[in-house]
């Protein structure tokens, strides 16, 4: 059963169209991976899922409930999650703080005015922020102020942010982008493991192939705009479109 | 105990204790000394740190913790201070009436300005709490004279109806009969202190106001404002809504204001236009900033500090200093006289400004930075350090 | 019709005091992203400037004349200013005469210089802090600005009159057709416009027509890049913060023959400044000018007699009522870049 | 309770006057001091509460000269002022009742609140016993509600309004200033004299009490004289720019403006009025005439030479040839180098008539000395024959009407008096309507 379905999406900005006629199914308990050469509008899919952009036209399901028209964090509490390209935390607090956030949003919904009660008293959440911190790593910097984290670190924390809240979907902007090859194999190796753990539906948008094949079950190639093949990773790999695609960008 | 953990229990006592005993530590000079001049424990002087350290620590909720930042707090103040006096005048010289609408009136004017600049952010924000105040104080001062009394200010009168007042009931402002001004005076050989019925009133409820705000500030609500500040895109896409939480710390320090505008009522029988002007909404804005926003006490150090400059600098005038400096041969007196004359009396507001430069530039954090400076420097570090939340590690 | 008129000419003359006054706190706020509270204060040092000069000017010679008493009847002194005394009566006090304008001469280099040691000495260090810190330390210079200029000149406006071929008013009114008396407008106000059109004009040009101009504004759209490029971008927000300083201080000395000065004038003006500035959109240099304009000629209708009474109290609220209105359905004013003074 | 004990002294009108029992414990009755701040020790405390900062900072620094003035003739130093020629000869130049007068000032801001806070700091902290100064009447009118509840005496400084000894009248309040309804009762007749009965009058008026009521005032004495009033027309106090304000008044048919400005405003609406050429013009036939219903010479400075020839009224003027002023401009110009403003005169003879009344009813109580006060009769302090009515505490004194002058001989010389209007022509009923409504209440010792 599809978890999102995606149908014929438009949309332009002004005279530029960013996105024509998308479809695409998201399989759940599936690592999605959407590719494309820059500029195919991968980015702008991804936030039109989000409730950033609204399409044009065309229907946006998730669960079998429209996303058109919702605010993020209404799409959120539905149990979408997202990574962004640049890490997206809360700078100023400590990291077990920024885990916590998240554990409050899934057990309080998007508003509770918890004034009285005291964080310190709160089990539960911290309960379930700590085992996060632990499964991603992170116990020992608990205490840290975000802000002063390494950019991996930042990268891992808000990916166990987004996973603390166990969303049914997790959307993840190149996860990987901008690290070095044994971080990339420590967030891959991490992110398989979430998989087989929680059973994540995951859609990624990646560059880098290695992520791609390690970890996608199915490809969607997104070109100017529109979804040239959706497939199998081995099907795709010497795919003629994708190559033309891909070509035609080095070429330019 | 409270509801608040060894440490935070600890601050509070701490806090508790400061307050009750404030008319020894603001009076610590004897009689008839020429320092007795800095001496400040009289009761308005007290009743004014303390009211305007209540407005601070509910400002310090909106901007400490969510970044937004309200030039219009003013607005609260005033609207307090009209709906308490309207209750001396309708219903009762007792306090209590007066407080509690003064809160309800001014957390509704706050829910309605709130809603409105809440839809935009940053200085967009500012300037639409600025232009509200501004509105009002302008309306205030002519246009709503039949309500506000415009120029003079809303006053009590003998002729006011006062339903719920009996014949022997005090003419002033009171609690149960407890009359605001009433004062009791200890002389300790040269020392004098003033116990005031009114300044402890308002002490009760500051203590009260900070136990709130502590709260406050370890809930999981003053968690989320704190998220506001940091990253208001990764709270909704975390699932939070930023706006009523915004919303809802707005309202607070609006209530605060109005309870402050309330005491203010409450202690001086009159309310002025002039509190809805941006000067005293930015006053609290520089109490806070002065203090250190964001920490638990840095706002009420800076009302305590302004409100104690506007009222004892601005009082030495020439012939203090001459009577300071008469050991001095005559020339060297009336050039020293002439250079410290620049900076009080009427030049006090030049020591105001300078202050705010000195402490911006050498102690970013404001003069709570600066407690915790001298703490570091002494190589210790107490435990109001962290609780008071005066570094820059976030009390979790 | 005629008092259509009438309100537009005194809207543009409010409007050019306002456009001056955000266009430099615009400067400022674009290149730098100071929020600079001391701005007021640079307008009234401008002002203050005219002061100065004609202060300067009417330096006397000081004479005792016998045949005069003064209040407690001693001989009274005669001062005869130092000007009349080297250029000759006629010259000299037709050089008095002409001290505001001539003060535009005087206080371009004095503002240049005070916005040039503000930025080295202060606001250098203030770019990376909160913009709460920026107000604070702001505020406080501005209330030292304001003190210092106090112990010198005291509470009192000073007189600062326009020089006599523009004291008089003109029958704009006549030229266009109307009768007589219909509309009157003054000369000074006039040359209060026309300057600051040039003013604005010349700001513009410098920006767009120079090479400097336009590596500030690339700097301006994008520092870290230009600064990237090895230009010393720094340099020229100096620079610019001093034209800032330079265009609040020629609104000031230029305003005085219509508001007599004193020393707290600037913070009469700082809070309208910023609300122009944000009507107009943060950044927008187009947007504060149009703000200023927009607000001056709305300001100057609400007082007509007319509209007050169908509305009592309208001109008491009309420029905050509409900046609350322009916010509230612009949300980064008339013409505001995205993202600049959101946070 | 044998360390604690309550004194007088910081109670502001306490328990103790409501007889509620909480705060009534019966060791008041046995206390020494039968009223607020009584003085100790051979020293009288008196606080100067004026404007050190805003606006008005230049008036209040004056005031605050002409106190000291005061303060230094009572202790018997300087040539004595004008105490050599009030009428009254109780002053001695020994202080006041012997005890030396010392004095604390504060800084009013031109605030209600600020100035509170600041007599409330005199009375509480420094123990003052009359509170006096101010320039605004709003400041002027609740400091005086402040001081009747404290029980001291509030001698008012610069306040113009009709409701300050109206309305807003309190039994420890006093007021030597003249008010609206005195300007304009002045000031009529001379304006009917010279600008003739029939002329149409447009009324710019401060959009606050004060303006109100002088707008009120104004407008009835001239209509009295056979003016019409076409327009009023209210202007927000923090406008600096009044052209939109003027510009509309030529059309309007009216040949004469007035003013009911104060201080900034009336110096930038004056400028204004006076740049759109309105006295050049003429309208219905006559020329067109500006009049500024109250001066202040310092601020009529301000304005330059745009007042010359406009007609006004102000309480006292250091030209004035009258034997008590002529001692006063003496004393004041020999220690400050430049002649007194109107604000110094009025706080100085302040401070002369309490110090006096303290004298004559041989005590600080404020009851005393506000019965020694009422209908008090005096002479000798400018202004001719002066009486402190008791039915206000308003003073009736004569009025000047004044010019700007045309060819200033000093940089003082701004103003010229035309004619002194006697006290007769000014005076009112205790009952007249522009001042109903309040009521005088009983004096409060604390």
């Amino acid at each position: 059963m599809s978890i999102l379905e995606v149908q014929n999406v438009n949309k332009s900005f002004g005279g530029l169209k960013a996105l024509q006629n998308v479809n695409l199914k998201v399989e759940e308990g599936t690592i999605h991976a959407i590719i494309g050469p820059n500029g195919a509008g991968k980015s702008t899919l991804l936030n039109c899922f989000v409730g950033k952009l609204i399409p044009d036209t065309g229907s946006v399901m998730f669960n079998g409930q429209s996303l058109l028209g919702k605010k993020p964090y209404e799409i959120n509490q539905m149990g979408v999650s997202r990574v962004f390209q640049t890490p997206e935390i809360f700078g100023d607090l400590s990291v077990f703080e920024n885990v916590m956030i998240p554990c409050f949003a899934k057990r309080d919904g998007a508003f509770r005015m918890h004034a009285i009660e005291r964080v310190e008293r709160e089990v539960d959440i911290r309960e379930a922020a700590e085992q996060m911190l632990i499964d991603v790593d992170m116990i020992d910097k608990k205490h840290m102020i975000a802000s002063s984290l390494s950019r991996g670190d930042k990268r891992r924390l808000e990916m166990a942010m987004c996973l603390s809240q166990n969303p049914q979907l997790l959307l993840l902007d190149e996860p990987t982008a901008g690290m070095a090859r044994a971080d990339t194999n420590n967030t891959i190796e991490l992110l398989a493991r979430i998989q087989d753990r929680r059973h994540i539906t995951m859609a990624i948008i990646e560059h880098d192939m290695h992520v791609v094949f390690s970890l996608a079950q199915k490809i969607s190639v997104l070109a100017q705009g529109t979804v040239i093949v959706e497939d199998l990773p081995e099907n795709i790999k010497g795919h003629p479109k994708v190559k033309e695609a891909y070509l035609g960008e080095a070429a330019e | 105990m409270l509801g608040l953990n060894k440490k935070d229990t600890k601050f509070l006592l701490i806090v508790i204790c400061l307050t009750l005993a404030t008319p020894f530590l603001m009076q610590p000079f004897a009689e008839g000394t020429a320092l007795a001049q800095f001496n400040g424990g009289y009761p308005d002087l007290m009743q004014r740190v303390a009211i305007f350290g209540i407005f601070a620590i509910g400002f310090n909720i909106l901007f400490g913790l969510t970044g937004y930042l309200s030039f219009g707090h003013a607005a609260f103040l005033g609207v307090g201070s009209y709906s308490a006096v309207w209750m001396f005048k309708l219903l009762s010289m007792n306090i209590i009436p007066g407080i509690i609408l003064a809160m309800i009136m001014s957390g509704l004017f706050a829910l309605l300005i709130g809603y409105i600049s809440l839809r935009r952010s940053g200085i967009y924000f500012s300037i639409l709490t600025l232009a509200f105040a501004q509105m009002s104080y302008n309306l205030a001062y002519s246009v709503l004279t039949p309500i506000t009394n415009g120029e003079t200010g809303l006053q009590v009168r003998p002729t006011d109806v006062r339903l719920l007042d009996g014949a022997n009931a005090p003419d002033y402002p009171n609690l149960f009969g407890w009359t605001m001004s009433t004062s009791y005076k200890w002389e300790l050989g040269a020392h004098q202190f003033t116990f005031n019925v009114g300044f402890y009133v308002c002490a009760v409820i500051a203590i009260a106001a900070f136990y709130l705000s502590l709260r406050i500030f370890r809930s999981p609500f003053g968690l989320m404002l704190r998220a506001v500040k940091s990253n208001q895109q990764r709270m909704s896409y975390t699932g939070l809504n930023p706006k009523p939480y915004t919303l809802a710390a707005f309202v607070i320090s609006g209530m605060y204001a109005g309870l402050a505008g309330g005491l203010l009522a409450s202690m001086d029988p009159l309310a002025g236009a002039e509190r809805m002007q941006w000067t005293v909404g930015g006053e609290v804005v520089v109490m806070t900033i002065l203090g250190g926003a964001g920490t638990l006490l840095g706002p009420v150090l800076g009302a305590g500090a302004i409100k104690y400059l506007e009222n004892i600098f601005s009082k030495i005038n020439e012939s203090v200093l001459h009577s300071w400096f008469s050991f001095l041969p005559d020339g060297l007196e009336d050039a020293v006289v002439w250079l410290f004359a620049r900076f009080t009396g009427d030049g006090w507001h030049l020591t105001l400004g300078l202050l705010f430069m000195a402490v911006v530039i050498f102690l970013p954090g404001g003069l709570m930075e600066g407690g915790a400076r001298i703490r570091a420097k002494f190589g210790r570090r107490g435990d109001i350090d962290e609780t008071g939340a005066a570094t820059k590690t976030p009390a979790e | 019709m005629d008092q259509i008129i009438l309100q537009m000419l005194n809207g543009l003359d409010k409007g050019s005091a306002y456009a001056l006054i955000a266009l430099g706190l615009t400067l400022i706020f674009g290149t730098l992203g100071v929020v600079n509270f001391a701005h007021g204060a640079l307008f009234m040092i401008g002002s203050f400037c005219a002061v100065t000069l004609q202060k300067l000017l009417n330096l006397s010679v000081v004479t005792i004349d016998p045949t005069k008493t003064d209040f407690l009847g001693n001989p009274a002194k005669i001062k005869t200013p130092y000007v009349e005394a080297w250029f000759g009566p006629e010259m000299g006090a037709a050089i008095i005469d002409w001290s505001v304008p001539l003060a535009i001469l005087f206080a371009i280099p004095v503002m240049l210089f005070i916005g040039w040691a503000m930025e080295r000495g202060l606001i250098k260090h203030f770019y990376k802090r909160p913009h709460a810190d920026q107000i604070l330390v702001t505020f406080g210079l501005a209330i030292v600005l304001q003190e210092v200029i106090k112990q010198f000149y005291g509470a009192n406006p000073i007189p600062t009159p326009a020089p006599d071929m523009f004291k008089g008013s003109f029958d704009f009114g006549q030229m266009i057709g109307f009768e007589a008396n219909k509309i009157i407008y003054p000369y000074w106000r006039i040359v209060y416009f026309m300057f600051s059109m040039v003013i604005v004009a010349g700001v513009f040009s410098f920006l767009r027509f120079t090479t400097f101009g336009m590596v500030v504004r690339a700097g301006m759209a994008d520092r870290e890049t230009v600064g990237l490029l090895g230009i010393n971008i720094d340099k020229r927000f100096t620079i610019m913060f001093g034209v800032a300083a330079a265009v609040a201080g020629l609104a000031g000395v230029m305003y005085t023959p219509i508001n007599s000065p004193n020393y707290h004038m600037g913070m009469d003006f700082l809070v309208l400044s910023f609300v122009v500035v944000v009507v107009g959109g943060m950044g927008s240099l187009p947007g504060a000018v149009l703000a200023g304009f927009l607000l001056g000629i709305l300001e100057s209708f609400a007082s007509m007699n007319e509209i007050k009474s169908i509305l009592p109290g309208i001109d008491q609220i009309i420029i905050y009522l509409v900046a609350i209105i322009i916010l509230l359905t612009r949300p980064r004013g008339l013409m505001g870049k995205k993202g600049v003074m959101e946070d | 309770m044998s360390l604690i004990k309550p004194t007088r002294r910081g109670l502001l009108k306490g328990g103790a006057y409501a007889g509620a029992a909480l705060a009534t414990p019966t060791f008041f009755t046995s206390q020494a001091n039968a009223y607020t701040n009584a003085p100790s020790g051979g020293k009288v405390t008196l606080g100067f509460n004026v404007p050190q900062t805003g606006p008005y900072a230049d008036e209040g620094g004056d005031e605050l000269r002409a106190y000291q003035l005061a303060v230094e003739h009572l202790n018997g130093g300087g040539d004595g002022g004008m105490m050599n020629t009030f009428s009254s000869k109780a002053l001695k130049g020994n202080g006041i009742l012997g005890n030396k007068v010392e004095f604390v000032t504060g800084d009013t801001q031109t605030k209600s609140d600020a100035a509170r806070a600041s007599a409330k700091s005199m009375i509480e902290k420094d123990g003052a016993v009359m509170i006096t100064g101010g320039s605004s009447s709003g400041v002027a009118i609740a400091v005086q509600g402040l001081c009747q509840e404290a029980g001291v005496i509030f001698m008012a400084g610069l306040t113009h309004s009709n409701d300050t000894t109206g309305k807003d009248k309190k039994a420890n309040g006093f007021r030597h200033f003249f008010n609206g309804y005195m300007s304009a009762a002045a000031l009529a007749p001379v304006l009917a004299k010279m600008y003739g009965t029939d002329r149409k009058a447009y009324h710019l008026t401060a959009d606050y009490t004060w303006g109100w009521t002088q707008q009120e005032s104004i407008a009835a004495a001239t209509e009295a004289k056979g003016w019409e009033t076409v327009k009023n027309v209210l202007t927000p106090l923090a406008t600096t720019d009044f052209s939109s304000y003027v510009a509309p008044v030529l059309n309007s048919g009216a040949d004469i403006l007035v003013l009911n400005h104060y201080g900034g405003n009336m110096i930038n609406s004056l400028t204004a009025a006076v740049q759109f050429g309105l006295r050049d013009k003429q309208v219905n036939g006559k020329n067109f005439e500006i009049v500024v219903p109250l001066y202040s010479r310092l601020m009529a400075k301000g304005a330059g030479e745009n007042v010359k020839g406009i007609f006004g009224s102000t309480n006292w003027h250091w030209s004035l040839q009258d034997e008590g002023s002529k001692a006063f401009v003496k004393s004041f110009g020999t220690k400050y180098g430049f002649p007194p403003s109107q604000a110094a005169h009025t706080v100085y003879c302040q401070t002369l008539l309490y110090a006096d009344a303290c004298e004559r009813a041989g005590t600080h109580n404020p009851c005393g000395v506000g019965e020694a006060l009422e209908g008090f009769k005096f002479s000798g302090l400018g202004n001719g024959d002066v009486e402190y009515r008791a039915d206000d505490h308003q003073c009736f004194k004569d009025v000047l009407v004044v010019k700007g002058k045309e060819n200033p001989t000093s940089e003082f010389d701004v103003l010229e008096v035309v004619e002194v209007t006697p006290r007769e022509q000014v005076e009112y009923a205790p009952d007249h309507p522009m001042f109903a409504g309040g009521e005088l209440g009983k004096c409060n010792a604390g």
